[in-house]
């Protein structure tokens, strides 16, 4: 897995590839998140159009991001879902947890 | 329910080693005449089972030993995990979802194995060790147009 | 030559399970750093190997069984080919480069075998059965740029 | 694997689909070469362009069909060899065994 960073409109977006499951790294999304609070970046938004594969592990990674960034009063949201992972998170009742979204414009407005 | 193909794979306790063995499931369930997505869905499955066998039942000592055993049966695939642990205790195993704890990292992989297969039951062997059976029915729904 | 990661399969002597086996050498060999051509020869010498332990070694008797072990070891990767048969004489195998046998339709399978691997022996197991035993060296040559 | 079988010039040729090996009806293409020597048609090309895999059994399935016409008096030739393949019958010393071309109509003069 690889994460990019940029900026746009005072949002952090994280654009993730490859997989997001155990052995994989899977703290390194977590790290970075973590790190962006530090550094006061408190709305975040993950890409995870590139996204080839999670696992249950990789979930509890984007959940565990989540709690994070909520507690901190920061917002972390979703970009892009894959068809897959988007039924991960239908069947975990992860979907009405996640704020999500298919358009970057979009996402990015609703942090406004 | 006679098994027509058998094949079981033995490895150390590494989970390093679970990208492989879920692209194995991939090939055995192709096999099997389930379509991508059915290979995919007990793929994950696999991955899952394999984890946990290797996380929880072995605690990752590599000098203990995680079987996963295929059968592509007449009706359905069979998958069998074996560790060298103590056991689940399955009536501890908390529910995802339950609203207490939807936000916790983990506790989705059991979870996962039962949405994506027909059947699971865990086993505690006799001669020690756990034992997890998961099944996928090889039905009309699971397969892909050609076989 | 420690063992980092070690898999074996065990199988039924089904000549339809070989691609599935050389797919899962092509994962191993891959994870073991080796690059598409190096996984494709070592694929192709388990296809061979595992076919003559399943036609020659078990006579395709589905009771039988056979076993592949991969091992990843720091400095190459260790194959083994076991089956129930009687074994081979390795001085009765024919070269298939002998013009006499240059049109023959069969005998080139340890031929290739030996041509793809960096060292292949052959063993008849004290508990009985043979033992192919063949090896790769993880050398810059077989590896590709980025592991 | 699957032949598709068509004619040019009085030669055979059979397009070769997918895998040439144990298993995968390896003796398909010995059979389809029989038959074409019973109906009298003993000007072949197999043109291998689109094989995807050929073990130790595949290549044996090539040289019995090639004796077979041989020995009827006719001509077995190969089309468009992959890389992998080049490599098997080098190895094999049947390079020079087989007469074998990339290019179509060049095959199709050779038979004359
Ligand atoms: N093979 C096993 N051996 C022993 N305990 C297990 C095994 N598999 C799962 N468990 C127990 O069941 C719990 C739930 O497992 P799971 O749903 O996979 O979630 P997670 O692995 O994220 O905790 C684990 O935390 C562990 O206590
Ligand atoms: N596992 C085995 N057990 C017993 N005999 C074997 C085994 N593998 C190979 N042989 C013998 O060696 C011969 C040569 O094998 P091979 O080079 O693979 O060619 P082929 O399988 O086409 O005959 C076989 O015909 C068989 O007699």
């Amino acid at each position: 897995m690889t994460i990019d960073t940029r900026t746009a409109n005072g949002v952090t977006i994280l654009d993730i590839h490859g997989k997001i499951t155990i052995g994989e790294g899977s703290a390194e999304i977590r790290k970075t998140v973590r790190d962006l609070l530090q550094a006061g970046r408190k709305n975040i938004l993950l890409n995870m159009g590139d996204v080839s594969y999670v696992d249950s592990s990789g979930i509890g990674e984007l959940v565990s991001s989540y709690t994070t960034v909520t507690n901190q009063g920061g917002d972390l949201k979703l970009l892009n879902l894959t068809k897959k992972l988007q039924e991960l998170l239908a069947i975990t009742k992860l979907l009405t947890v996640f704020d999500s979204y298919d358009d970057e414009a979009e996402a990015l407005a609703s942090f406004a | 329910m006679s098994i027509s193909k058998e094949i079981e794979l033995r490895f150390c306790s590494d989970v390093g080693l679970v990208d492989l063995l879920q692209e194995f499931s991939d090939s055995v369930s192709k096999a099997a005449g389930f379509d991508a997505d059915g290979q995919y869905w007990i793929g994950l499955a696999v991955r899952e089972a394999v984890t946990n066998a290797i996380l929880h039942g072995n605690k990752e000592d590599r000098s203990k030993v995680v079987e996963l055993a295929f059968g592509i049966c007449e009706d359905r695939l069979r998958i069998v995990v074996r560790d060298q642990g103590k056991g689940i205790d399955e009536s501890k195993i908390p529910d995802p979802l339950d609203p207490k704890n939807l936000l916790k990292a983990g506790g989705r992989g059991i979870f996962f194995v039962r949405s994506f297969m027909d059947s699971v039951k865990f086993r505690s062997r006799p001669e020690g060790g756990q034992e997890l059976i998961m099944e996928k029915l090889r039905s009309q729904k699971n397969q892909g147009e050609q076989e």
